[in-house]
């Protein structure tokens, strides 16, 4: 299986990397306690063979698999999952998704270092194969977040053998050095060249693993990989430049599979400076721009419409559509927010990171806000890591920006524009806003319940719309015929467990 | 052995059809020297290079003639045929041996290639005889020197590799263009002694080709006068000699630099006091003298000769004089005031006073810059004239040196050597300086040219009453002209006396060399 | 020779110590840091990473420890790959780039010392116009573009090469060599073109031809030494634009070089392997005008003696 | 030192014959002139552009999309169904001015910079051509960055860093001119007159050295253009919907394949350029060099 993968991984390390790439590798090379099945992204036994959670909701017990094995062949205890976690959350590692642990008692306080002892926090082992965990709040999402790469096992004997436990450079993760738990185990990791993992022969469910093992290729230039696809020379990327998806759609026996993904594509609006302090010019912007016929020209309908922060379908979760493309009423705003057919507007910029569908979007929008409200929106692109410091320090009139889910609950969204919100990055504040997603919603005894409230919370957003959302991404993938066990979803989650080759149809690809 | 007939050679320019070569005969006896002799231009070149194939066509073409060597017709040859020819029967010999011979390669290769590729040598075959004929052409200790490049050789050397690598195939004739022009007098008395032994000793066919009559003098059976590529006269040593017919012959005879100034009277106060002057280099991490502790004075009104050879620090002396090159210890004296420690604001006010003419005319003009360009910049810079009269005074000084008032837009290129070195010594006299050092202003031109240069010296020196000191290696050419010489050997002083004194009781056996090398004495 | 190359090398320190001490500053005044991130980092995660890193020291503390290890030739830990130190990834990435460099250096040699001469030999006729027109394009057609049409032509539509990768599949490198070397040839085409029409007007060429040798021979053997001096001359400071202009090539063609590394670093803010790449191909281009130099007196015989006087 | 003023010696009888005859030379030569006529037209076209422009350049047709060649728009349209045409106008607009802007600072920079390090020789030019191999060996797009974020963005900026890189080559070249030119005797029949360095410079040395100064010139003017799209990238330069040929370029090699148009009208119009400047250059050269003129 020849695997296109974005850029070169940073690293391997469960408790140190964060982005995609790294984390398809990972999910080959580890598994946690719970997995997901990619077909109904429901929980699947992992590590763990079953789970219980208490009647409040607080205490979860897992029962682990005695047959889970290192791939050296020690058994996976529960006793490696609190090491794990100790180092998952110790803030020496510096782990950006620690966070995913946060739930866990005293998790938080042990992450930001207000205390040191790790036996306080609601993780035990109270034998090899029982894990039990106590939670602060039910946190109905919780079991989801077993399968985060953060909450992965790692092997201690190994980690302590080329370092210190909780340096983040130790060389524990070469292919030569790593002791992993997953379904496949690292052969071979030539930097920017290729990483090739091979089917493990430790792992417990070896049986049910039909590939033998994976080559991962990285590359950053997404024509390149395109290119490697249409040869022939990979099997699967998620690397379409925007043109050629109408020539693949249009292909018989089509390659392309396009499906909702957990993530929006939207604008920030920085409510602190005129002229977008003004509500109504927020909303004249917001009303003014055609969604459908941007996702469906510009973007050759890989996108969706978005009306509202949180993607529609969320595990059941339904958001409010409070407006819609309306240029009449976004022009009345206008002139009531002062500027009558765009007169005495003052200008406004739009700040993006260097990209080509960013800047497909943009010009497009300026277009759209030019004819429809006769005003002038300039643009300025900027270098990744500059962009990410004007938004950061919020030193921008409006910017792009895109938030993929983490896990699947519109918590996961809705949590972005809380006042203390690291991501916020507009401005909004509303602490009842603030109440309802910190207060009221955990305390829901149902998920409808909790619905309704986070229903609520974000029709309040969208009406004050601090931001702008513009599409719901979708996953786009080219996938050679013969590759199965590749379903979308929304998490666009891979358990290569599930992969397999048909011979017949793979038209040789040399291994 | 070599017969030309009714020889004519265009050339297509932008001009139009220029016929560089018109209805030439001329013939090669074996065991006997041919001279052609003409000024650049008068086709004497052309005429041989066309018979080999040498001259690029287009532009050139041959019109008409025939050549016939060994019942061969040259010009009928194809490239193949001809190619055989050259450098196995017939091999040349060119003016400059530096330029001539390829620098990226060992001499020994060079040497060698004519044979293996002519004869089909073997290697060991082809240095045996490389080295035999270096020993004949008088390079000494060949078996080391084979292996040098052309640089590590003397210019005399490398004109002996030249004809050493012309003989290599034993070729029935051999043709020298200008073999000696580039050389010192001493070296190009040697060359001709060594054409000479060579001719007699193998008995070939030699066609030299000069400007010069005085080279020729002493070495040519027949000699063939040329000019504006027609022959104007034709005979033997004597006849041409005793008994010049045409007007140019004779004009040619004449230009023979030959005659002694007059002496003049020279002012007792010297205009420029040279006292321990050093002027060394760093080079190779060793240290060249170039002037060694050189001590004398130049007097008011007088031209004082400084004759030496190459490499013999003549040329750093004068620039050191002016302060172009930095001495390294010393003093100079101009009019009492030491030019090596001036301050550069006066060095300014100095220069005006003190001027050069260089050798080379092409390269100390700017070639990208009018007569007018070049005369009026000195006259501006030192305030001599204003914009509005300095046209005036540039068409002046184009009198003066004896150039049309015409030429006044023209580039350099545009000009003749000896019209460049008019231009030049305009410039010179531009600012009417009262010193003036004239470094090989001379050895570039044709002898007629160098004749009339040095007759428009002269009489601008005396109409301005200037000092001079005039630079050469040609004896004969600072006896003309100077009051007194000074003879420099390896950067230091061999010999200091006035004219007569020098050619009549030289004291040193270096200056009695120089005399004796002084070439085509048998016509003085 | 030896005191020529070793003042030349005692010159070389004070600007590597410029371009590191610049370098240094200059990219911790950039804004944005390495661990800086779309999703926001939490204060306390930061503080730590810095304080492995030894960012949390004064500028100046970090600037010297900088150039203690230096001296002792550690280049750092990566900041963007953790576990792997910038003399780890410049020993990865370095060989690759050099021996993709030196092929387009040999295919940019042989196409343009070709078209070069062979356009030299007749001056102002289709035999030259072709070939330099070509060159010309060759220099300004950039391999953005050059890259994926190689790609398109070859790697897709005739299905002769493959499309990317380095040393996985046969033929893999005759795209990527191609693609870099074209800009390099063209402009040797242009050199070699103007070397050989001056030399071959030289004296000592109308003497080969005199001895009666051959026109090929006389062209190979007398001609081409000196006429490719000029090109000798250029291809030090070709040779370190290979090495450090290969970045493009790299990412069209996914070749696991150097140049590709030291982009990303730059992007990424890492700030050891920029300055640990930056440093290295400084110290790259040094040594290649210095070979290139000797190279240049050694083909020219003139020269030899006197690499101990220039500077 | 003392320095002339180099208007006593500018005269203008005596300073224009040498540009005055390269002048009448370059008319005679009729690449050189329709190399010339070609850039007077693009920049003709680029002056007038708001005025004769077919579309508005920003005026957009999403349902039309990227359409090739067609009555309505001769060159047709890009995906987002602006006119082709336009676009290449209003990008030669800032092309031009990138292209002849930055690299004449690149060139007044270099030629002056190496001039004075060739001539001067020694200490000086050691010290000065170290300087050059330092800024060689900066990470220029760190430099870039910075320069944005210290003076924000602007088309000058953008301009003074392109120069700021172009300028070292032009640098070195001229100062291997200078060197040669240095040992020429006609510089030193200059320096015996009495001018001053600087005259000596910018008469005697400047004008002999220009050549190959203008052969890398007329090089440098098309790949500056493609830098400038570079540029762009890291937010230095143009934004859209302006746009320029480079940025052309760079867009239509994403698409080449499905709208191979995009690609291929703005690369035709930047080799016209290439190659009109490249005849004019050499045009310009020979025409500069009096002496290759006679034969």
């Amino acid at each position: 299986m020849h695997f296109g993968n974005g850029t070169e991984p940073q690293g391997l390390d469960p408790h140190v990397v964060t982005g995609i790439p790294e984390m398809h590798v990972i999910v080959a090379l580890f598994e946690g306690l719970v997995t997901k099945n990619p077909y109904t992204l429901e929980p699947e036994p992992g590590v763990a063979k079953h789970w219980d959670i208490s009647e409040d909701g607080r205490t979860i017990t897992f029962y682990l698999n005695a047959s889970a094995k290192w791939s050296n062949g020690d058994p996976v205890t529960a006793y490696d999952f609190v090491w794990s976690w100790q180092r998952a959350l110790s803030p020496k590692m510096g782990n950006q998704y620690a966070y995913m642990l946060y739930p866990v008692k005293n998790a938080e306080a042990f992450a930001t270092g207000e205390i040191t002892d790790f036996s306080q926090v609601g993780v035990e082992a109270l034998d090899a194969q029982t894990l039990v965990v106590t939670l602060n709040a039910p946190t109905p999402y919780f079991i989801q977040l077993m399968d985060h790469q953060s909450t992965y096992p790692v092997h201690r004997q190994t980690i302590e053998k080329f370092g210190n436990a909780f340096d983040r450079f130790t060389p524990w993760t070469r292919a030569e050095n790593i002791v992993s738990n997953g379904a496949f185990r690292l052969s071979d990791w030539k930097l920017n060249r290729r990483i090739a993992v091979t089917k493990s022969d430790t792992y417990w469910d070896r049986d049910n693993v039909e590939l033998n093992g994976i080559v991962f290729y990285p590359t950053e230039n997404i024509s390149t990989e395109e290119r490697m696809f249409r040869v022939g020379q990979l099997h699967r990327t998620e690397s379409i430049p925007l043109d050629k998806i109408p020539v693949y759609r249009s292909m018989s026996d089509s390659p392309y599979v396009n499906a909702p993904y957990l993530g929006t594509y939207y604008y920030l609006f920085n409510t602190s400076e005129p002229p977008l302090d003004s509500l109504k010019v927020r909303q004249a912007l917001s009303l003014a721009i055609d969604r459908k016929t941007l996702t469906e020209t510009v973007l050759h309908g890989s996108t969706l419409p978005a009306y509202s922060i949180t993607p529609p379908g969320t595990l059941g979760y339904q958001p409010p559509k409070v407006f819609e493309h309306d240029v009449q009423r976004a022009q009345e705003l206008l002139a009531q927010a002062g500027y009558p057919d765009g007169k005495g507007w003052p200008g406004l910029e739009l700040v993006y990171n260097t990209s080509e569908s960013h800047l497909k979007v943009a010009v497009a929008l300026q277009q759209m806000w030019k004819d429809a409200l006769n005003i002038d929106v300039t643009l300025a692109n900027e270098e990744w890591k500059v962009y990410l410091d004007t938004v950061d320090q919020m030193n921008f009139q409006m910017a792009r920006r895109g938030w993929i889910g983490d896990y699947v609950d519109p918590n996961n969204f809705l949590d972005l524009f809380l006042c203390e919100g690291g991501n916020n990055s507009t401005g909004f504040c509303d602490p009842i806003y603030d109440d309802m997603i910190l207060q009221q919603a955990p305390r829901a005894k149902t998920r409808e319940e909790r619905y309704t409230i986070f229903r609520e919370a974000e029709t309040r957003l969208m009406e004050q719309m601090p931001i702008m959302p513009i599409y719901t991404y979708t996953s786009n993938h080219l996938i050679q015929p013969g590759v199965e066990g590749l379903p979308s979803n929304v998490m666009d989650w891979i358990n290569f467990k599930y992969l397999s080759l048909n011979r017949d149809q793979d038209q040789g690809i040399a291994e | 052995m070599l017969k030309v007939n009714n020889l004519t050679i265009s050339f297509t320019g932008r001009e139009g059809i220029i016929r560089a070569v018109d209805n030439v005969d001329f013939s090669v006896v074996a065991g006997s020297t041919t001279a052609i002799i003409g000024e650049s231009g008068s086709g004497k070149s052309v005429s041989c290079y066309g018979l080999l194939g040498l001259i690029p066509q287009p532009p050139g073409q041959i019109e008409s003639g025939s050549a016939l060597f060994l019942a061969n017709d040259l010009l009928q040859l194809d490239k193949h045929a001809l190619r055989k020819i050259r450098g196995r029967d017939i091999a040349m010999v060119f003016q400059d041996p530096m330029t001539c011979l390829n620098p990226y390669m060992r001499v020994g290769a060079q040497l060698m290639e004519p044979l293996r590729y002519h004869r089909g040598a073997s290697r060991s075959e082809a240095k045996r005889q490389a080295l035999d004929l270096m020993a004949e052409v008088g390079i000494r200790e060949p078996a080391i020197t084979i292996n040098y490049y052309p640089h590590q050789f003397s210019g005399g050397m490398r004109q002996r590799v030249m004809i050493a690598m012309a003989l290599i195939n034993e070729p029935r004739l051999l043709i020298a263009d200008e073999p000696t022009t580039a050389l010192d007098v001493t070296v190009q008395a040697q060359i001709l002694k060594l054409l000479c032994d060579i001719q007699a000793k193998r008995d070939i066919g030699i066609l030299i080709i000069s400007h010069d009559l005085a080279v020729v003098a002493d070495i040519a059976d027949q000699i063939i006068v040329m000019q504006e590529g027609k022959v104007v006269e034709r005979g033997d040593r004597a006849t041409i000699f005793r008994r010049p017919q045409h007007p140019y012959t004779r004009k040619l005879l004449a230009s023979i630099p030959k005659g002694q100034k007059a002496p003049s009277p020279i002012s007792p106060n010297p205009l420029v006091s040279v006292k321990k002057l050093c002027t060394w280099f760093k080079q190779h991490n060793e240290t060249v003298k170039a002037v060694d502790d050189v001590s004398f004075d130049v007097y008011r009104g007088e031209v004082l000769g400084l004759v030496g050879e190459s490499g013999s620090g003549k040329s750093t002396l004068g620039r050191s004089l002016l302060n172009l090159v930095p001495a390294t210890s010393g003093q100079i004296l101009f009019d009492g005031q030491d030019v090596i420690a001036l301050a550069a604001g006066d060095l300014k006010s100095l220069r005006r006073r003190m001027q050069i003419i260089f050798q080379d005319p092409f390269a100390s003009l700017n070639p990208r810059m009018t007569v007018y360009d070049t005369l009026a910049e000195p006259l501006l810079l030192h305030k001599l004239e204003t914009r509005s009269s300095v046209a005036e005074r540039v068409l002046q000084i184009m009198d003066e040196v004896g150039l049309a008032r015409h030429f006044v837009r023209k580039y350099p290129h545009e000009f003749s050597g000896g019209q460049r070195q008019r231009i030049a010594i305009g410039r010179a006299l531009a600012t009417r300086p009262e010193f003036i050092v004239a470094d090989e202003a001379v050895s570039a031109l044709d002898v007629t040219i160098q004749a009339q240069i040095l007759e428009l010296m002269q009489t601008l020196a005396q109409e301005h009453g200037l000092t001079m000191l005039f630079i050469s290696h040609d004896l004969a050419v600072i006896r003309q002209l100077a009051d007194r010489i000074v003879v420099l050997h390896n950067g230091k002083i061999v010999e200091q006396a006035d004219t007569t004194t020098l050619f009549e009781h030289p004291k040193r056996d270096y200056t009695r060399q120089l005399l004796e090398a002084i070439p085509g004495k048998s016509l003085l | 020779m030896w005191r020529f190359i070793g003042s030349r090398l005692l010159q070389a320190i004070p600007v590597l110590l410029v371009v590191i001490t610049v370098t240094f500053f200059l990219i911790r005044i950039a804004p944005g840091g390495p661990f800086s991130s779309e999703k926001a980092v939490i204060p306390e995660v930061k503080a730590a990473l810095e304080a492995q890193y030894r960012l949390d020291r004064p500028l100046l503390k970090q600037y010297i420890a900088y150039l203690g290890d230096l001296v002792q030739g550690d280049l750092g830990p990566s900041f963007k790959y953790p576990g792997r130190s910038v003399n780890e990834l410049i020993a990865a990435g370095f060989p690759v780039t050099a021996e993709l460099a030196l092929y387009a250096l040999l295919v940019a040699l042989s196409i343009g010392v070709g078209a070069g001469v062979v356009a030299s030999l007749r001056p102002n006729t289709a035999q030259d116009y072709i070939p330099m027109s070509a060159a010309m394009v060759g220099i300004c057609i950039p391999s953005l573009l050059l890259g994926p049409l190689l790609i398109l032509i070859f790697g897709i539509y005739l299905d002769w090469l493959p499309v990317s990768g380095w040393g996985d599949m046969p033929g893999d490198k005759i795209l990527p060599a191609v693609t870099l070397g074209a800009v390099y040839a063209a402009y040797i085409a242009r050199l070699s073109r103007a070397g050989m029409l001056e030399i071959m007007t030289q004296d000592y060429i109308r003497t080969a031809r005199a001895k009666g040798m051959p026109e090929w021979r006389v062209v190979v053997v007398h001609g081409l030494r000196g006429g490719l001096t000029p090109v000798v001359a250029f291809l030090g400071p070709a040779f370190a634009g290979l090495l450090s202009g290969s970045f493009v090539v790299e990412t069209i063609f996914q070749v696991p070089g150097l140049g590709r590394f030291y982009v990303q670093a730059a992007f990424n803010r890492d700030y050891t392997m920029i300055l640990g790449a930056t440093v290295f191909l400084s110290c790259l281009i040094v040594t290649f005008n210095l070979v290139s130099d000797v190279l240049n007196a050694w083909m020219n015989p003139r020269l030899r003696g006197r690499l101990g006087s220039s500077t | 030192m003392s320095t002339v003023p180099v208007h006593t010696l500018a005269d203008a009888e005596i300073g224009s014959s040498l540009w005055r005859d390269a002048w009448l030379r370059l008319r005679r030569n009729r690449l050189a002139l329709a190399g010339f006529a070609v850039l007077a037209l693009f920049i003709l076209v680029a002056i007038l552009t708001p005025w004769i422009a077919p579309y508005d350049y920003a005026q957009q047709n999403l349902d039309l999309g990227a359409a090739p060649p067609s009555a309505d728009h001769w060159l047709g349209t890009d995906i987002f169904g602006r006119d082709l045409l336009t676009q290449i106008m209003y990008g030669g607009r800032i092309s031009l001015a990138v292209g002849f802007i930055a690299t004449a600072v690149a060139l007044i920079i270099g030629v002056g910079w190496g001039a004075i390090a060739g001539y001067a020789g020694g200490r000086a030019d050691a010290v000065m051509m170290r300087l050059v191999d330092i800024l060689y060996a900066l990470p220029f797009m760190i430099f870039i960055v910075l320069l944005m974020v210290v003076f924000g963005r602007n088309l000058l900026l953008l301009f003074l860093a392109i120069g700021a890189v172009e300028w070292l080559t032009m640098a070195r070249i001229m100062r291997a001119q200078v060197q040669s030119l240095r040992q020429q005797e006609f510089v030193e029949a200059a320096v015996s007159l009495g001018l001053s360095p600087l005259v000596i410079i910018w008469r005697h040395v400047i004008p002999n050295a220009l050549g190959p100064i203008i052969v890398y010139t007329t090089l440098t003017i098309p790949s500056v253009m493609l830098l400038e799209a570079f540029l762009s990238f890291l937010g230095l330069g143009v934004q859209p919907p302006e746009t320029s040929w480079g940025l052309l370029i760079s867009f239509g090699a994403e698409t080449m394949e499905e709208y191979p148009w995009l690609l291929f009208f703005p690369g035709l119009v930047l080799a016209l350029t290439l190659f009109a400047l490249n005849f004019l250059g050499d045009g310009l050269r020979d025409a500069l060099d009096v002496r290759g003129a006679k034969d």
